[in-house]
């Protein structure tokens, strides 16, 4: 393990920093069903964060966790360095974590430009009246705004489908332009769950490369759920293993990979 | 017993009672929106139908005279004969099965999938037609509507409250009947709803139109099954509110009373709509009794809205309605 | 042929995101807006201000209003009736109480306060969703009608429990009671429309618009990822709140000149915008006005056709429009469920096209 | 061709009244026509228009009709009567609400263009005292009174005038509204029930009536002590509640029954050659009366126009004076086919309400039949005439208008 | 490693023809151009494709749900046994023994995870004991539902939910089912299990299937034939396992490349993009 108080230096030399988010004991109850058990584990600056685990291992329930979606029973959140009070999902928002989501929850009435627009709602700050007089400040903002949305979209190469209702999208499209959105809002922790389901092994190579772009070009911090061995394996610094709401593995992928709890429980046959 | 008391305990008795009268409106509405997601706006014109279409039967009225008339001249009314109420029942409700029919074929068929407003929109259109249809089939004057139904004060109930309170309560005949039949109806369809095979493919429609189609769930028969059924409750519920007050256009606005039962009953569910239904009734002679005098009466409309809100913002799927799932 | 965006480019974000990105759109756009302010106040007479142009332009409004709601924020309202009330009974006490103030304030000043009392009844959407709301927001309807059916305050104390509109002018032109030209009264309900609508179009391609739609579309994702649902459904009862308050008050002091609450702002109000809304075309301006026109305008072409044209007994054609009414209700939906709005945008994507298919 | 314009209501929450009442008005027209060759010569053309007892198409109609020569508008709305009082105004033409719409209208200082002879709904709830106080020897002193009215502008009309004779007869008044449309009306019965007065006014329309009529025979409210307002007082009002509606009382201010000689005419004229509005099985029902005699008094105050003005093509203008100079002596009703149809009154510039002469009718159950059981009487015109002043002076001052009649 | 490919001998007779249809929704939209296969009896038959290629599309034309979402089958026909398919109410369609598992789940929310997979035996006539063993199968084959059973699926998680919409369809013994996607958001231990379930299926009970899935690796592994699908056409078909040799499909749908397989970290600044139409 590699719990150094001030990160450590990943294998391609990246440089991981301090912890930014750290879970401790959490633990979530839905009725009678336990989704999470006395689970902690920390996500550090620049890291890519992966949480894997069988179907029902209560990984979604991680992220909605750290979304402010579910309020967890027991436990603590710490964000850089301080608990979390009680938010509501919004503002969770607002401090810079930007995520999509395992049923994609894109807005299926908007164009895939209004959609990437919602990400940016942190920056838009004009107030009603002078959005419905679409004068001066108002119209200053929506340019601005259109611009930095502009470039997420060639960044992710949807340019093509901008003026497109995302309803009649296909799935891996509608993937793409859900992180699109998220990375609108510039989030300083992104978390995603499973961004590669549906896809082919094209299309994931092509989400990859997005993924390390931003992880590289921005430092953004990511937390990521995937099933894909391959992706989780490759991508990844370190890699938290959930089985029934339990921790039952934390540490970088090959010592993950190694782990016989995990093999049982997850993976069934050693992936190479 | 202070005075205001009794009749404090009267009110509710009757309160009750209009419960039920509401309740049977109401389970139209669960019914069909049970078994897919329609809030189906047209409930309170098919009682109006239904009442219509029976009155016409039992008296033999020769349905669209008026346009038969209008059109090629001649004066014809009525084939001259009448038909026993028991058997124009049967008859109407074989109306209401067409009925039901050709609303599937020629509406919701084309509609299977669309979202929920869009199926509102469509009843509401569904409501109008059926309303001019009725009008154009059977005159919209006023008609009167005996099937047999005893009217006016409970006599043993009034005798025996005398005795013990000193004050006779009043109770109707005919809620005591709707009751009874509305109990009935309740027990029939909670059994029906949820032990039948059928009652569970209802369920599986109203969640998924499409997922339902793929396992094999024929829509066309589920719909058509649920409307008639829909149509049978509008039915009585016609007959019930018809005896009252007569047949006549006003009977589809007795649609916006059962509303706010449903609200607080819950769409979805079956004896919600008749617990909702008592609580409103309860409610709202409750309040009108002991509140109305002092804000100048006739609350009872908005009142009835005002307590399922309260209700609502407690439980936002109403007492017994399905959870509404929140999940992303 | 003539219907590209081909060649039309844009070179600027302000231009890609202006409200009619086709040269086509814009100059019919202005076309249509020449002829409503140049050409039809030269022409108009009373039968055509008071049965069809001024209902029409009214509903509009009032459309859009409930178009914001419902079709934008995704709130299916029933209260339209009751709001459109607050919105006559305010214009009426502001009318009597400041008559020298100009029309144009009260009216304003009417939205005004139509949105304070929609916002209020508009807090239980937070918890309550869908035809829960819908028929929770019945309560405002028979609420408000009660209230000023009730409360004599509100009418003045007349004796018939009537409002009635005064005699008032703008810049010295009488736009209310019954010796207002009928050219000034339209030009006055355009003027209201031509803003309403402009502030509506401007609300919804912007971050407002957008915040509305997240919540209409997934509510919960939409919160989790930044859009804060109090203030974004809040705004829209109140934004849709000022512009039906604006139409109640147009309804009232310039149409009717006379009300009785609960006859006309009663339920079926609230439902016959309501389809305005639908038929037309949820989440768009454009289908609020088609909406609009078509349930004003049919009930009329039908009458005409029936009664006058075909010689039919009045009764007779009064049932037949109920069908006809019903049955094109679910014609249209059958044909487009997204209302007329996308009926002509399928019809424009098409003619894109043409001469070649697909 | 003298134009009439009828804005009736076939279909709707209220068109079981509707219907035999623009039957009534449609068909005295066709009778004139074919029975006399029209009004002094010129034929009579009756334009219907279908409201659905809605402002908005009331409106719609009125624009439509009133560029047709319209010579006096019917609306049978009050709703719609408050709309078109300020509009015929401008565009001068006479307006005619029989016992209903604005009561104040009477006053013809203030409104020169609209009549409401020969009764109004302050007559109403007068003349239904009066009936009472002549019941009972002259003192009602300490009765109770209850109002069962429809929640509107329209039930709300008697309550001003009720209070005042409260006052001045000693009577309790109780009023206890009824939401539309009426339907649901157990609080209301349940408190009649429990207070016990000792009678009951109700100011009803459409489907309130008889389901009022029904409750108070479920909980065996004595019917003769029960009195609805004109409105309150038809057929399809009291059959559905059967026999137990027996004895139930409505004010009038004409004549029921079949009994005239002009309903032989019109089954010759009109019925029997198939020219009748409706199916024609409405003749002598209480609306169609009523709606004949809006027509016959229409017709009367054109031939006065047309005599006045010495022209047969009148205007809306002289179709006015025409009104304001209308006389209805006995006579003139007997030549018309309808003796003592009507009370006998006159029209005058000041007064444009009549003389307010009401009578009593009651329902006899078992020949299904409505009698009149009382004469046409005053009613108090001491407590009327100032709330009729009143009103009116507000009318006049918020509209800056002149008083005539000087 | 299982191979199913080596059982090509099955010169089966064809069920499913599907003959160069073109779908068009929204009465604008073109999306399938022309896509012709054939599905033999008893075999396990793929559909592969990027996204957006139209292999869902392609199934529910088969299983007549498009035209609830506004598509319809503008051309060419769909013959199951010889007997055209559309223009069939879909529960007929299911009658006659074809099923569909749609992509996303698509489970009803508001049923316990029992009742969901009951509705699966809606057109089934025979006896309760049947539907009752047919019940413990499924359970058999994924425990997890059974732990779950009375839950109501709207609150499971995403794989559960996968598996509820599989044995929902097993739960009508059909003759073919028709897979969309069956391995998304399910753990690689599920997918081999979940394709393990398929083959004993395909096998033991002589059901056909025609499988969509991304999941290239997988689906050549255990289908016996596939067909390739970009665009809306048909870009390539074959038995399954010459299409694992194919060079192209390695390259692109298996992620190998000559040296064995890439990792993902390494496509970082390589981008290639080969179609075969365009
Ligand atoms: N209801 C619809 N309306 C309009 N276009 C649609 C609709 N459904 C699908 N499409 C379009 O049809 C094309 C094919 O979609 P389809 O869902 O069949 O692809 P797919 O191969 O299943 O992709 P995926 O692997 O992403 O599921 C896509 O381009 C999509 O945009
Ligand atoms: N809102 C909820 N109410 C009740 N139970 C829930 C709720 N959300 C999740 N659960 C339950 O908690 C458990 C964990 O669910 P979760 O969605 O977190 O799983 P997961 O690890 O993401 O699985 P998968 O890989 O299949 O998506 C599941 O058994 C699920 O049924
Ligand atoms: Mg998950
Ligand atoms: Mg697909």
């Amino acid at each position: 393990m590699k719990d150094m108080e001030e990160g450590y230096v990943t294998e391609d030399g990246r440089k991981i920093g301090g912890v930014v988010m750290e879970m401790k004991n959490i633990t979530l109850r839905f009725g009678g069903v336990v989704a999470i058990k006395d689970i902690s584990f920390d996500i550090r600056q620049g890291e890519i964060r992966a949480i894997i685990g069988p179907n029902g291992a209560g990984k979604s329930s991680m992220l909605n966790v750290i979304s402010g979606f579910y309020v967890p029973q027991e436990g603590q959140v710490l964000y850089q360095g301080k608990p979390r009070p009680q938010m509501r999902p919004y503002e969770v928002a607002r401090q810079g974590i930007a995520r999509t989501f395992q049923n994609i929850a894109l807005f299926e009435g908007m164009s895939v430009l209004d959609n990437v627009m919602t990400g940016r709602l942190n920056y838009m700050k004009t107030g009603l009246l002078s959005q419905a007089l679409w004068k001066g400040k108002a119209e200053k903002e929506e340019t601005e705004n259109r611009e930095a949305v502009e470039k997420v979209i060639d960044f992710l190469e949807i340019q093509h489908i901008r003026k497109t209702p995302v309803a009649r999208l296909p799935y891996g499209l509608k993937k793409r332009v859900e992180l699109a959105r998220a990375l609108a809002a510039e989030p300083s922790l992104l978390l995603l769950d499973e961004p590669m389901a549906g896809m082919n092994v094209e299309e994931k190579e092509d989400m990859s490369r997005f993924i390390l772009d931003v992880n590289d070009e921005f430092g953004t911090t990511i937390a990521l759920i995937e099933h894909d061995m391959g992706v989780v394996m490759d991508l990844s610094d370190r890699v938290v293993v959930m089985d029934y709401g339990k921790k039952i593995g934390d540490g970088t992928p090959d010592e993950v990979r190694n782990n016989q709890d995990v093999i049982d429980a997850y993976l069934g046959v050693a992936h190479d | 017993m202070p005075e205001q008391l009794i009749f404090a305990m009267e009110v509710t008795l009757n309160g009750l009672m209009a419960g039920v009268l509401y309740a049977l409106v109401a389970l139209g509405f669960v019914l069909i929106y049970k078994a897919s997601g329609i809030f189906n706006y047209a409930q309170g014109v098919m009682a109006l139908f239904a009442a219509m279409t029976l009155v016409g039967i039992m008296n033999g009225q020769v349905p669209f005279a008026h346009l038969i008339n209008a059109v090629f001249g001649g004066h014809i009314t009525h084939f001259g004969w009448t038909i026993p109420s028991f058997l124009a029942v049967i008859l109407t409700v074989a109306v209401m099965v067409l009925l039901a029919w050709l609303v599937q074929v020629l509406v919701m068929k084309h509609l299977v999938g669309q979202e929920p407003i869009i199926l509102f929109m469509a009843t509401i259109g569904l409501a109008y037609f059926l309303e001019g249809v009725a009008d154009l089939m059977w005159g919209s004057e006023i008609k009167t509507l005996d099937v047999g139904i005893p009217q006016g004060i409970n006599l043993w109930i009034d005798e025996t409250t005398y005795n013990i309170f000193g004050y006779g309560f009043f109770i109707d005949n005919l809620d005591i009947v709707a009751t009874v039949v509305a109990a009935l109806l309740v027990t029939g369809l909670v059994i029906f709803a949820q032990y039948t095979k059928q009652g569970r493919a209802m369920r599986a429609v109203a969640d998924d139109h499409q997922a339902a189609l793929s396992v094999g769930i024929s829509l066309n028969f589920i719909w058509v099954l649920v409307w008639s059924v829909a149509g049978f409750v509008a039915l009585v519920a016609g007959i019930m509110w018809g005896t009252k007050s007569g047949v006549q256009f006003s009977l589809s606005l007795i649609a916006l009373k059962a509303l706010p039962v449903l609200m607080l009953g819950g769409f979805t569910s079956i004896p919600g709509a008749i617990v909702g239904g008592l609580i409103i009734g309860v409610g709202e002679k409750l309040f009108e009794f002991a509140i109305g005098p002092m804000v100048g009466g006739a609350t009872e409309n908005w009142f009835a809205y005002v307590l399922a809100l309260l209700f609502l913002v407690f439980r936002p799927q109403g007492l017994f309605g399905e959870k509404i799932i929140e999940r992303v | 042929m003539f219907y590209r965006e081909a060649g039309d480019f844009k070179v600027s974000y302000q231009d890609d995101s202006q409200t009619f990105p086709i040269k086509f759109d814009r100059y019919r756009y202005y076309a249509v807006l020449a002829v409503a302010f140049l050409v039809i106040p030269f022409v108009i007479n009373d039968y055509w201000a008071n049965a069809i142009l001024l209902p029409f332009l009214i509903y509009s409004i009032a459309a859009i209003g409930l178009n914001i709601l419902v079709g934008y924020c995704g709130q299916v309202s029933l209260g339209t009736g009751g709001f459109m009330a607050v919105g006559a009974y305010a214009v009426y006490k502001f009318m009597t109480a400041f008559p020298e103030v100009s029309m144009f304030v009260h009216v304003l000043l009417a939205g005004g306060v139509t949105a304070l009392v929609c916002v209020a009844f508009g807090l239980p959407s937070l918890r309550i969703k869908g035809f829960y709301l819908a028929v929770a927001t019945l309560a405002a309807q028979f609420f408000l009608v009660w209230l000023f059916n009730r409360v004599p305050w509100f009418y003045n104390y007349s004796a018939s429990g009537q409002i009635n509109a005064p005699e008032r002018d703008v810049f010295g032109i009488v736009i209310t009671g019954p010796n207002a030209p009928a050219w000034a009264t339209y030009f006055f309900c355009l003027i209201f429309l031509t803003f309403c609508a402009i502030v509506a179009r401007n609300l919804t391609r912007g971050t407002t618009g957008r915040t509305w739609m997240a919540i209409r579309d997934m509510d919960i994702a939409a919160e989790i990822i930044g859009v804060n649902p109090l203030k974004a459904k809040l705004t829209a009862f109140a934004v849709s709140g000022f512009l039906i308050g604006i139409s109640g008050a147009l309804f009232f002091s310039v149409y009717l000149g006379a009300v009785e609450v609960g006859e006309a702002f009663g339920i079926n109000k609230s439902f016959l915008v309501l389809f305005m809304v639908i038929i037309g075309g949820l989440g768009s301006i454009f289908g609020s006005f088609a909406g609009a026109a078509f349930l004003v305008l049919l009930p009329v072409v039908l009458k005409v056709l029936g009664v006058d044209v075909m010689g039919w007994p009045t009764d007779i054609v009064a049932h037949f429009q109920l069908v006809i009414v019903g049955g094109l209700i679910v014609f249209f939906l059958i044909a487009e469920p997204h209302g007329l709005a996308q009926l002509w945008r399928v019809a424009k994507e098409k003619l894109r096209l043409w001469p070649f298919p697909h | 061709d003298l134009v009439f314009p009828s804005l009736s209501y076939r279909t709707g929450p209220y068109a079981a009244g509707g219907i035999p009442f623009a039957d009534g008005y449609a068909d005295y027209f066709t009778l004139v026509n074919e029975r006399d060759g029209g009004i002094g010569g010129v034929k009579a053309k009756v334009i219907e228009c279908e409201t659905g007892y809605n402002t908005e198409k009331g409106v719609e109609c009125y624009e439509s009709t009133k560029g047709e020569g319209a010579l006096v508008y019917q609306p049978l709305s009050t709703g719609i009567t408050y709309q078109l009082i300020p509009k015929t105004a401008a565009d001068g033409i006479p307006l005619h609400t029989m016992g209903y719409g604005r009561t104040s209208a009477a006053n013809g200082k203030v409104f020169g263009n609209v009549f409401n002879y020969p009764a109004n709904y302050w007559d109403g709830a007068s003349g239904i005292i009066t009936y009472l106080l002549d019941e009972n020897g002259g003192d009602i002193k300490g009765k109770k009174i209850a109002l069962l009215y429809h929640n509107s502008a329209y039930g709300k009309e008697p309550i001003r005038t009720l209070e005042e004779l409260s006052k001045k007869h000693g009577f309790e008044l109780s009023t206890l509204p009824v939401d539309h449309p009426g339907q649901e009306q157990k609080s209301q019965w349940l408190q009649i029930r429990r207070d016990r007065p000792d009678y009951v006014v109700m100011w009803g329309w459409g489907v309130m009536n008889q389901v009022a009529i029904q409750e108070a025979a479920n909980v065996r409210y004595p019917m003769e002590n029960f009195i609805g307002v004109w409105w309150s007082g038809a057929e399809h009002d009291v059959l559905s509640a059967g026999a137990k509606a027996n004895g139930y009382k409505a004010v009038t201010f004409h004549n029921v029954g079949r009994d005239f000689p002009v309903f032989d005419d019109m089954q010759k004229y009109v019925v029997d050659k198939g020219l009748a509005a409706g199916a024609g099985d409405q003749i002598g029902n209480v609306l169609y009366n009523r709606g004949m005699y809006a027509a016959m008094l229409a017709v009367e105050a054109a031939k006065t126009a047309q005599e006045m003005h010495g022209t047969k093509d009148i205007t809306p203008a002289m179709m006015r004076d025409g009104m304001e100079a209308l006389e209805m002596p006995e006579a003139r009703m007997s030549a018309l086919g309808m003796p003592y149809f009507g009370p006998s009154f006159n029209v005058s510039c000041e007064n444009h309400g009549g003389p307010g002469l009401v009578g009593m009718t009651q329902w006899n159950a078992e020949t299904k039949t409505w009698s009149l059981i009382s004469d046409f009487q005053k009613t108090d015109t001491a407590v009327i005439q100032p709330l009729i002043e009143a009103d009116s002076a507000s009318y006049a001052a918020e509209n800056n208008i002149e008083p005539r009649c000087n | 490693m299982l191979d199913a490919a080596n059982t090509t001998d099955v010169q089966a007779e064809t069920l499913l023809e599907v003959n160069n249809i073109e779908v068009i929704y929204n009465h604008v939209i073109l999306v399938l151009k022309g896509v012709s296969l054939k599905v033999p009896k008893g075999g396990i038959t793929a559909l592969l494709g990027g996204n957006g290629a139209g292999k869902t599309t392609t199934l529910k034309a088969v299983s007549n749900l498009l035209h609830s979402e506004r598509g319809e089958v503008t051309k060419g026909s769909i013959k199951y046994r010889g007997e055209v398919m559309h223009d069939q109410d879909p529960a007929e369609v299911v009658r006659k023994g074809v099923i569909q598992v749609m992509e996303g789940r698509h489970c009803f929310e508001h049923l316990t995870v029992e009742e969901n997979l009951m509705t699966g035996a809606y057109t089934r006539a025979d006896g309760k004991g049947d539907i009752q063993r047919d019940l413990e199968m499924v359970y058999s084959y994924f425990p997890r539902l059974k732990e779950r059973r009375k839950s109501q699926a709207g609150y499971t998680s995403g794989g559960e939910q996968q598996m509820v919409a599989m044995g929902r369809a097993l739960m009508s013994r059909p003759e073919t089912i028709l897979l969309d996607e069956p391995s998304m958001g399910l753990a690689p231990q599920l997918v081999e299990q979940i394709f393990g379930i398929v083959k004993s299926i395909n096998e033991n009970e002589g059901v056909t299937f025609l499988l969509a899935e991304q999941n290239t690796n997988v689906a050549l592994r255990f289908a016996h034939y596939g067909y390739i699908l970009e665009s809306g056409r048909v870009v390539m078909d074959g038995p399954a396992a010459e299409l694992r040799e194919n060079p192209d499909v390695k390259e692109f749908y298996l992620g190998m490349s000559d040296e064995g397989r890439k990792s993902f970290r390494d496509v970082r600044s390589y981008r290639r993009r080969k179609r075969w139409l365009s």
